[in-house]
C-alpha cells in the first residue's frame, strides 16, 4: 500500500508531510527518544515564554521605573565600565559549549566514543562554569541590594524576574550537566555497546538537542531581559 | 543500522560557531544604540537569527523530515497571540496607572556606578 | 536510511514479565495496571469532591438549619472545583483511559516509555495525597475559588492563606509534572508505536480525543506552572509579580507595581484549553460508543477528526472570554467573542454527526448507549449556554452568575461524566472479562441523567434572575424572588438524589467483577484491536507473539455485503469489498 | 428502553420550554440604557433555543425509528459532503446572527458617550466608598499608601484636582436619573465586581489599576449592588446601594456631601466641651462609659470613635432607632445632639476614659466559639479589637450581654424588629448576612464567651 513509498518521497519536498502524517506504524521517522525530546522541548517553550510573557506584561505595566539593565550587569575590568560584559562571555560560553556538543553528537554517531565522550564532557564544564558566572552575578546583584522583593534601583518585579527566570534557566543548565555526565559515562564504559543497544549513538543526540534547547533559551533571555 | 543519524561534515558546526559568536558580538553591540526602532529591530533580528541557526544546524532541524518541522514549529505560533495581548494589555494597565495613581516613590538606589 | 518502525522490529521488543505481586501490581509499568491505578485514584477523588458538593449545596439549599461556615464554604467550592476538573477527569480520561486505551487502539505493546509512566502515576499519587493534606493543616484548604485568583488567594481574608493555597499550587505543580510524563508517552506511542496498517486515520476516535486533548495539556498546562510559580513566590518571598501596592486588612503591604489581571491571562491561558482537555476525550470516547452500538460507522469521520484538531488549536486563542468583566483591556472582547463563537462551528459538526450515527443505525440500547444518547442532550444544552456566556454583551448580566455554574456543569460536570460512565460500562468486559450488571447500570442512568438535569437546569434561571456564584448566602435582595429559594432547595435535593444514584455505580463495578456474567473477549461485536486481543484481559504485552496488523479503518459496522454486522480492524479486505477504509 | 429513551427526550425538550416560559424566573426589570443587550439575549434565546429544540427532537426520532430490529441492518454511509457543508453554513448563519447585535453593543460599551457624569466607586474587603470629580470635573490622584481612617479612599493630599473631589463613604449613592454615567472602578485591596441586576453591566475592580463601565439610568429607584467577584468570606456580604432619583434631589444630596478637603479638616473634638454634653449620657453608660446592664447601656469606653460617629448618625438619620424599645430610647437621646461639632466633642470625651474590660456575663463553649469566631475575626480583628477599613467595632472588653442582645437583633428573622433591617443600613445588612451562621443562642452565647477570653 502507499505507506510502503513514504521512505521513498523526498524528505524536502512538501508532499512529503502529506506521505508522512498518512503513514501507518510511525509519524516521524525518528526514535521514540528523539520524538519524546522534541515534544518536550516543544512543552518547555510554552514554560519559558509564559515566563518571559509575565516578566514582559509586568514590566510594561508597572509605573515604575526599570533599572537599566546595561548599567546594572557592567563590570569594572581595569578601570574600564564594560556594560553587560559578565553576560556577553555568559552568552560566548554558551554558545561554544553548544559547538563542542553538536561535535559530540557527530562523533557519537560515528561511533567514536571516546571523542564523544570527552566533548560531552567539556560540554558539561562548559555548562558549569556558565552557572557559576550566573551564581557570581547573583552574588553581585545581591550584594548591591537587589532582592526578589526590593529592588533600590527602581521597580520591584526587576529582581524577583531576574532570579525567577535566570534561576529556572540555570536549574535547566545544572540539569543538563548532571544528564551530560550519566551519559558520558555510559557511553565511555560501553554501555551503549551491548547487544541489545546495538551501538546505538541517539542518545548523544537526544542529549543535545536538550543542551541546544537551553542554548536557544539563552538567546531569548539575552534579548528580552538584558538587552531590552 | 547503529551509526544512522544525523551526521554532517564537521565543518559546519565550526562556520555555525563562528557566525553564532557574530551575531552574539552584534547583539552586544545594540546596546550601544540609543533606545528607538532600529535598536529594537536589531535585538530581534539578531535574536530570529541566533534561534534559527540553532535550531536549523546544531539541532539538526534542517535536516528533519517537513512534517517533524512544522509539528514542532507549528504550535509556537500560538503564542505569538499571548504575547500580543499581553503587551497590549500592559500598556492599558500603565495608562490607568499613570493616569489615576500617585507615581511610586523614586528609587533609592541610583547613585549606583 | 529511514527509522525502521517497532512495528517492523517487534522481535527487538524485549518485554519483561514482572514476577512479584508488587512489580506486577504495585510498581506496574504494564500501561493496562497504570492505567486502572490512575482511573481508581481519580475517582476516589472525585468521591471526595462529590461528597464536597453536597455539603455545600446543603449550605445553599437549606442555609437556615445547615451548619457550615462561609470559612469552610469556600474551602469546598474551591477543593470541589478543582478536584473535578484537575484530579477526576483530567486524570481519568488521560491517566486512565488514555493509559488503558492508546497502546490497545494503537496496537502496540505497551507505552513507549514504561517506566516513566509509572513514575508518572507515583508523582500523580503525591499531588494528590498534598492536595489531601491540606484538608488537615492549620488554617484548612485555600478557598481562594478553583481559579485561584490573586491578590485574594494569598491575602487575609481568604481560608487556608497559611498553608492551603500554598499545598494547592504545590500540588498541581506535582500533578503537572507527574502529567507531563504520561504525557510526553501518549503522545509519543501514538505518533510512534503504532501497528502496521494502523495510520493516524484509522485510529479510533478515542485516541484521537486523548491524543489531541494530552497535546492540548502538554501547551496548557506550562502557563499553569508559570503562574503558580510566580504566585508561590508572591506568597512564600514576597515578591509583586502579582500584586499591586495594597492594603491588606487595612495594613499596607510592601508589594508594590504587579499586576493581578496577568494571572488571569495565564490561568485561562491554560484554563480554556483545560476545559476541552476534558471535553476532546469526552468527544472521542463517545464516538466509539455511539459508533459501535448503533453498529454504524461513525458519520464523517474525517470531519470528526479535522473537527477535534481545529477545536484543539482554536481553544488557545479564545481564553479571555473568561474576562470579559475582568477590568482587561475591553477592547479584546471583540476578538475573544468572535474567535469563541467560531468554536461553535467545529463542534457543531460533532454533535450533528453524532446524532447522523443514529440516524438509520441499527440501535442497541446497551448501558454505554444510553449513556452516549444522554451525552448528546446535555453537551448540547450546556454547548448552547455557553454560547451565551461567549458572546461578549450577553455575558455582562450573565457573569459570575448561576448561569456561569450551570454552564459549565451541563458541559462539564454532566456531560463527561456521562461518557466516564458509559465509558467505564463499556469497556469494564475488557478490563475485567466480567459483564457489568444491566439492571443496575439502567436505574443508575435514569437516577444520573434525569437527576443531573434536575440539578442543573434551574441553575441556569437562578442565574437569570441574578443570583450570583460563590455566594455563601443571600440575604434579602429586592430582586430575586423568594421563589428562588424553592428552586435552591430543589437543587439540592436533586444533587442528593443524584449522588445516591453513585453508590449503585459502586454496587454494580464490585458486584459485577465478583459476580459478573462472563463476556468473552468481544462481547459488543466491536471493530477496534482493543478487543481483538488474544487474552480477555489483555496479558502483559497485549498482543501475544505477533502485533496485529490494520487493514481497514474502525468503523466498518454492517458493510454491505458482509454477512456479519461488523468486520474487526485487522482484518483483511476482501476482494470486492466496499469498505472505505481501504 | 429506547422507546423510554425517546419519550424522556421528547419530554425534556418540551418541559424546558414550559420551565421557560412559565416559570417565574426571568432577568428582573431594566432600569437602564441597556436594552441592546436583552435584545442581544433574547436574539441569543431564540437560536440556541430552536437548536435545541430541532437536534433533541431529531435524535428522539432516531432513537425510537433505528432501534434495533431483528433482521433490520444499519446503513452504510461514511460520510455525506453536502449535508456536512449545508450544516456547517446553516451553523455559521446562527453564530453570526447572535455575534452581530453582541459586537454592536458592546462597541457601546466600551466607549463611553460624550459628556458622561464620572462616578468613581471604591472597594475594598467588604465595603463600598464612592466619590465624585467635584466642581473642576477632574478626579485627584489616588494612592493606597495614603489610606487610612480619615482618608479611606486614598485621595492623595498633594494633588490640587482631589480637594473639591467628594468624598461619600456610606456605601450609598445617588445618580441622576437619564443621566450617562461613567463609573470609574477602583479596588484597594483584592479584586471586586461592581453590579447592579438592573443596569445589565459588572465590571471587575483590581487593585493596582482603574476600571470602568457606563450606563444610563433610566428608572428612578434605589438599586442592590452586588459583589460578584470572590473576594474572601465577605463576599456574599459586600453590598451597597444606588438610588436613581431627578437631577434636583440628585444635586441636593450632592450639596451635603463633604468634598475631600472638607472631610481633611474634621473639627477636632474638645472632651471639655464634650464632658457637658455627656452628662446626658452619664446616666445610662455610666461616668466613665463603663456600660451599665441594668439601663441596658453597653460600655462606650475603649469603643473606636468612628464607630460611635456612625452609630450616633444611623440613630439620627433614622436608620436606626426602630428595631426596639432601647434602640428608640437612645434615637430620642441621639437626636439632641444637633449643635455642630457636638458629637465630635462627646468622642472626644469618650477617648479620654480609662478602658477597663467590662465584667463578663455570659457563659459558653470556649471551644466552639474560638471556630465560629474564625469568620468573625476576618472583620473585628483576630484579638476582636475592631478594624476602621473592614468597618468592624471592637468586641473584645465590650460588654458581652449587649453583644448577645445586637447579635440577637441582627437574627431577628422580622426586618422591622431587626437590627440591619433597615433598607438603607448596610453595615447592619452585613451583619445581617452574617448572623445567619450563628445558628441558635447557643452558639451565640459560646462565641460571646470566646470573645471574653480576648485580650
Ligand atoms: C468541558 C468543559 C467545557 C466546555 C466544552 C465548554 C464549552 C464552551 N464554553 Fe464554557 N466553561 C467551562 C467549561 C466548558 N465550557 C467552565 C468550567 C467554565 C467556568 C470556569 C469558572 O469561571 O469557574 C466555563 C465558562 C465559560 C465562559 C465564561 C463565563 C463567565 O465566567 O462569565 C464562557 C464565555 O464565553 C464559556 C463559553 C463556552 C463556549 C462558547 C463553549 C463552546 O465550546 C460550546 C460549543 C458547543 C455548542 C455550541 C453546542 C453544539 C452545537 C450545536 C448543536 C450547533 C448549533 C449552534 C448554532 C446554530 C448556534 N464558558
Ligand atoms: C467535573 C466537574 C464538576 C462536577 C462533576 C461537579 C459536580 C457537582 N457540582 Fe460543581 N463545580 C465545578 C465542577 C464540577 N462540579 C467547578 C469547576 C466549580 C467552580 C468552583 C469555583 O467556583 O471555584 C463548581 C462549583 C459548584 C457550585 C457553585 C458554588 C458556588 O459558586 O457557590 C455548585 C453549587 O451548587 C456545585 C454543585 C455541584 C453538584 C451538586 C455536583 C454533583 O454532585 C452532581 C451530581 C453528581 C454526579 C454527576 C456524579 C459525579 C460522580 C463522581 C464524582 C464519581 C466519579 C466516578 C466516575 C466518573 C466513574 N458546583
Ligand atoms: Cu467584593 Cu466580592
Ligand atoms: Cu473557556
Amino acid at each position: 500500500m502507499a505507506q510502503q513509498g513514504t521512505a521513498a518521497a523526498d524528505k524536502k519536498h512538501w508532499d512529503s508531510i502529506v506521505t508522512d502524517w498518512s503513514a501507518d506504524k510511525q509519524t516521524f521517522q525518528v526514535p521514540w527518544g528523539k520524538a519524546m525530546m522534541w515534544i518536550f522541548l516543544l512543552s518547555d517553550t510554552f514554560i519559558f515564554t509564559s515566563f518571559l510573557v509575565g516578566y514582559g506584561h509586568d514590566r510594561i505595566s508597572t509605573a515604575a521605573a526599570w533599572p537599566n539593565a546595561s548599567e546594572v550587569f557592567a563590570l569594572t575590568i581595569f578601570g574600564i565600565d564594560m556594560p553587560l560584559i559578565l553576560i556577553a562571555i555568559m552568552t560566548f560560553v554558551l554558545i561554544t559549549s553548544s559547538g563542542t556538543m553538536a561535535m559530540a553528537v557527530n562523533y557519537g554517531y560515528r561511533g567514536d566514543r571516546a571523542r564523544a565522550a570527552s566533548l560531552m564532557l567539556i560540554t558539561a564544564a562548559f555548562g558549569a562554569i556558565f552557572v557559576g558566572m550566573q551564581a557570581f552575578e547573583w552574588t553581585k546583584l545581591i550584594e548591591e541590594g537587589v532582592r526578589p522583593w526590593e529592588n533600590p534601583f527602581g521597580a520591584e518585579q526587576f529582581g524577583a524576574a531576574f532570579f525567577m527566570i535566570t534561576g529556572f534557566h540555570g536549574l535547566h543548565v545544572s540539569a543538563g550537566v548532571i544528564y551530560l555526565f550519566i551519559v558520558a559515562r555510559r557511553v565511555i564504559t560501553g554501555y551503549y555497546e551491548k547487544p541489545e543497544r546495538k551501538g546505538n549513538y541517539e542518545i548523544v543526540e537526544i542529549v543535545g538537542l536538550y543542551w541546544h534547547f537551553v542554548d536557544l533559551v539563552w538567546v531569548f533571555i539575552f534579548a528580552f531581559f538584558y538587552l531590552w | 543500522m547503529a551509526t544512522e543519524g544525523q551526521q554532517h561534515p564537521l565543518s559546519i558546526y565550526f562556520w555555525i560557531w563562528g557566525l553564532l559568536f557574530l551575531f552574539s558580538a552584534f547583539s552586544y553591540g545594540t546596546d550601544f544604540l540609543p533606545e528607538g526602532l532600529v535598536r529594537w529591530g536589531l535585538i530581534l533580528l539578531l535574536m530570529v537569527l541566533k534561534a534559527g541557526f540553532i535550531i536549523a544546524i546544531f539541532m539538526h532541524m534542517a535536516w528533519e523530515r517537513v512534517a517533524l518541522i512544522w509539528a514542532i514549529l507549528g504550535p509556537p505560533v500560538l503564542l505569538l497571540f499571548l504575547i500580543g495581548f499581553m503587551v497590549y494589555e500592559g500598556d492599558y494597565t500603565e495608562a490607568t496607572r499613570v493616569d489615576s495613581f500617585t507615581a511610586p516613590p523614586e528609587p533609592v538606589g541610583l547613585e549606583h556606578h | 536510511m529511514a527509522y525502521v518502525a517497532i512495528a517492523d522490529r517487534d522481535h527487538e521488543q524485549h518485554l519483561h514479565d514482572p514476577d512479584t505481586f508488587i512489580t506486577k501490581y504495585v510498581w506496574s509499568q504494564d500501561h493496562k495496571v497504570i492505567a486502572i491505578q490512575y482511573g481508581g485514584t481519580a475517582i476516589a477523588m472525585g468521591v471526595i469532591a462529590l461528597a464536597l458538593s453536597l455539603l455545600m449545596r446543603l449550605q445553599i439549599g437549606f442555609p437556615d438549619t445547615f451548619n457550615i461556615t462561609p470559612y469552610e464554604y469556600y474551602q469546598y467550592v474551591t477543593m470541589h472545583g478543582m478536584i473535578m476538573v484537575i484530579y477526576l477527569l483530567t486524570a481519568l480520561f488521560l491517566g486512565g483511559f488514555g493509559n488503558y486505551l492508546i497502546p490497545l487502539m494503537c496496537g502496540a505493546r505497551d507505552m513507549v516509555f514504561p517506566y516513566m509512566n509509572m513514575l508518572s502515576f507515583w508523582v500523580f499519587l503525591v499531588a494528590c495525597i498534598i492536595l489531601c493534606i491540606s484538608f488537615f493543616v492549620p488554617g484548612g484548604p485555600t478557598g481562594a475559588g478553583w481559579t485561584l485568583y490573586p491578590p485574594q488567594a494569598i491575602l487575609q481574608g481568604t481560608p487556608g492563606v497559611d498553608w492551603g493555597i500554598v499545598l494547592m499550587l504545590l500540588s498541581l505543580a506535582v500533578f503537572i509534572v507527574a502529567f507531563t510524563m504520561g504525557g510526553l508517552n501518549y503522545v509519543t506511542t501514538v505518533l510512534q508505536a503504532r501497528c502496521r496498517g494502523m495510520t493516524l486515520m484509522r485510529l479510533p476516535l478515542s485516541v484521537w480525543g486523548i491524543f489531541v486533548a494530552t497535546i492540548l495539556g502538554l501547551l496548557a498546562f506550562p502557563a499553569l506552572l508559570v503562574a503558580a510559580i510566580m504566585m508561590l513566590l508572591d506568597r512564600a518571598i514576597d515578591t509583586s509579580f502579582f500584586m499591586p501596592s495594597l492594603l491588606s486588612m487595612g495594613e499596607a503591604l510592601d508589594t508594590q507595581g504587579g499586576s493581578p489581571i496577568l494571572f488571569q491571562h495565564l490561568f485561562w491561558f491554560f484554563g480554556h484549553p483545560e476545559v476541552y482537555i476534558v471535553a476532546l476525550p469526552a468527544f472521542g470516547l463517545v464516538s466509539d460508543l455511539l459508533s459501535t452500538h448503533a453498529r454504524k460507522n461513525i458519520f464523517g469521520y474525517r470531519m470528526m477528526v479535522w473537527a477535534i484538531i481545529a477545536i484543539g488549536a482554536l481553544s488557545f486563542v479564545v481564553w479571555a472570554h473568561h474576562m470579559y468583566v475582568s477590568g482587561m483591556n475591553p477592547y479584546f472582547g471583540f476578538f475573544f467573542a468572535t474567535t469563541t463563537l467560531i468554536i461553535a462551528v467545529p463542534t457543531a459538526i460533532k454533535v450533528y454527526n453524532w446524532v447522523l450515527t443514529l440516524w438509520r443505525g441499527d440501535l442497541h440500547f446497551n448501558l454505554p448507549m444510553l449513556w452516549a444518547t444522554g451525552f448528546i442532550f446535555t453537551f448540547v444544552h450546556g454547548g448552547l449556554t455557553g454560547l451565551f456566556l461567549g458572546n461578549v454583551t450577553v455575558d455582562l448580566p450573565l457573569s459570575d452568575t448561576y448561569f456561569v455554574v450551570g454552564h459549565f456543569h451541563m458541559v462539564m460536570g454532566v456531560s463527561p461524566i456521562m461518557v466516564l460512565f458509559g465509558a467505564i460500562y463499556h469497556w469494564f468486559p475488557k478490563m475485567t472479562g466480567k459483564m457489568p450488571n444491566k439492571t443496575l447500570g439502567t436505574i443508575h442512568f435514569w437516577m444520573t441523567f434525569l437527576g443531573t438535569y434536575a440539578i442543573y437546569l434551574p441553575m441556569h434561571y437562578v442565574g437569570i434572575l441574578g443570583m450570583p456564584r460563590r455566594y455563601y448566602a443571600y440575604g434579602d435582595t429586592d430582586f430575586i424572588p423568594e421563589s428562588a429559594a424553592i428552586a435552591n432547595e430543589g437543587i439540592t435535593i436533586a444533587a442528593i438524589f443524584v449522588a445516591v444514584a453513585q453508590v449503585i455505580f459502586f454496587i454494580n463495578i464490585f458486584y459485577s467483577m465478583w459476580k459478573g456474567k462472563d463476556s468473552g473477549p468481544n462481547p459488543w461485536r466491536a471493530t477496534t484491536l482493543e478487543w481483538q486481543t488474544p487474552d480477555t484481559p489483555p496479558k502483559h504485552g497485549n498482543w501475544g507473539p505477533e502485533l496485529p496488523e490494520v487493514h481497514r479503518w474502525a468503523y466498518d459496522y454492517s458493510v454491505p455485503g458482509d454477512d456479519g454486522d461488523y468486520i474487526p480492524q485487522n482484518h483483511p479486505i476482501k476482494p470486492g469489498e466496499a469498505s472505505v477504509g481501504a | 428502553m429506547a422507546v423510554a429513551l425517546a419519550v424522556v427526550l421528547v419530554v425534556l425538550v418540551v418541559g424546558s420550554l414550559v420551565y421557560h416560559f412559565l416559570s417565574p424566573w426571568y432577568f428582573t426589570e431594566i432600569a437602564s440604557n441597556w436594552d441592546l443587550i436583552d435584545l442581544t439575549v433574547d436574539i441569543t434565546f431564540w437560536v440556541c433555543g430552536f437548536v435545541f429544540v430541532a437536534v433533541n427532537l431529531f435524535t428522539a426520532y432516531c432513537v425510537v425509528k433505528f432501534r434495533h430490529r431483528p433482521g433490520h441492518k444499519a446503513h452504510y454511509e461514511p460520510e455525506s459532503h453536502k449535508l456536512e457543508i449545508g450544516l456547517t453554513i446553516f451553523t455559521s448563519i446562527g453564530v453570526a446572527a447572535m455575534l452581530a447585535p453582541g459586537l454592536i453593543a458592546w462597541g457601546d460599551f466600551v466607549r463611553v458617550p460624550e459628556g458622561a457624569m464620572q462616578v468613581e466607586a471604591v472597594g475594598k474587603q467588604w465595603h463600598w466608598s464612592y466619590r465624585f470629580p467635584g466642581e473642576d470635573g477632574q478626579f485627584g490622584n489616588t494612592d493606597v499608601r495614603q489610606m487610612t481612617v480619615d482618608n479611606p479612599l486614598g485621595v492623595d493630599p498633594s494633588d490640587p484636582a482631589g480637594e473639591d473631589d467628594i468624598v461619600v463613604t456610606q456605601p450609598i449613592v445617588h445618580l441622576p436619573l437619564d443621566q450617562d454615567t461613567h463609573m470609574l472602578l477602583r479596588s484597594s485591596d483584592v479584586l471586586h465586581n461592581f453590579t447592579v441586576p438592573q443596569f445589565r453591566v459588572k465590571m471587575d475592580l483590581v487593585p493596582g489599576m482603574v476600571t470602568y463601565q457606563w450606563f444610563r439610568p433610566t428608572v428612578e429607584g434605589t438599586y442592590e449592588v452586588l459583589c460578584e467577584e470572590l473576594c474572601g468570606i465577605g463576599h456574599f456580604a459586600m453590598r451597597s446601594k444606588v438610588v436613581v432619583q431627578s437631577r434636583d434631589a440628585f444635586e441636593t444630596w450632592l450639596d451635603a456631601q463633604p468634598t475631600f478637603a472638607e472631610t481633611q479638616d474634621r473639627p477636632v473634638g474638645n472632651p471639655t466641651r464634650g464632658a457637658t454634653t455627656y452628662a446626658v449620657c452619664l446616666a445610662c453608660h455610666g461616668a466613665e462609659g463603663q456600660g451599665n446592664q441594668a439601663m441596658n447601656a453597653p460600655k462606650l469606653a475603649g469603643q473606636e470613635p468612628w464607630y460611635i460617629r456612625r452609630q450616633i448618625a444611623n440613630y439620627q438619620s433614622g436608620r436606626r432607632g426602630t428595631e426596639d424599645n432601647i434602640a428608640v430610647q437612645m434615637a430620642a437621646m441621639a437626636a439632641v445632639m444637633t449643635t455642630p461639632g457636638v458629637i465630635e466633642d462627646v468622642i472626644a470625651y469618650i477617648g479620654t476614659f480609662p478602658d477597663e474590660p467590662a465584667e463578663t456575663t455570659i457563659v459558653g463553649d470556649v471551644d466552639r466559639g474560638r471556630g465560629l469566631y474564625q469568620t468573625c475575626a476576618l472583620c473585628h480583628g483576630d484579638e476582636g479589637q475592631g478594624s476602621w477599613n473592614a468597618n468592624a467595632p471592637r468586641l473584645a472588653g465590650m460588654s458581652d450581654w449587649s453583644l448577645h442582645r445586637q447579635l440577637m437583633k441582627f437574627k431577628e428573622p422580622d426586618p422591622a424588629a431587626r437590627r440591619g433591617g433597615h433598607p438603607d443600613d448596610i453595615y447592619g445588612d452585613q451583619m445581617n448576612l452574617m448572623a445567619v451562621l450563628l445558628k441558635d443562642e447557643a452558639a451565640i452565647s459560646d462565641v460571646i464567651a470566646y470573645i471574653n477570653t480576648l485580650p
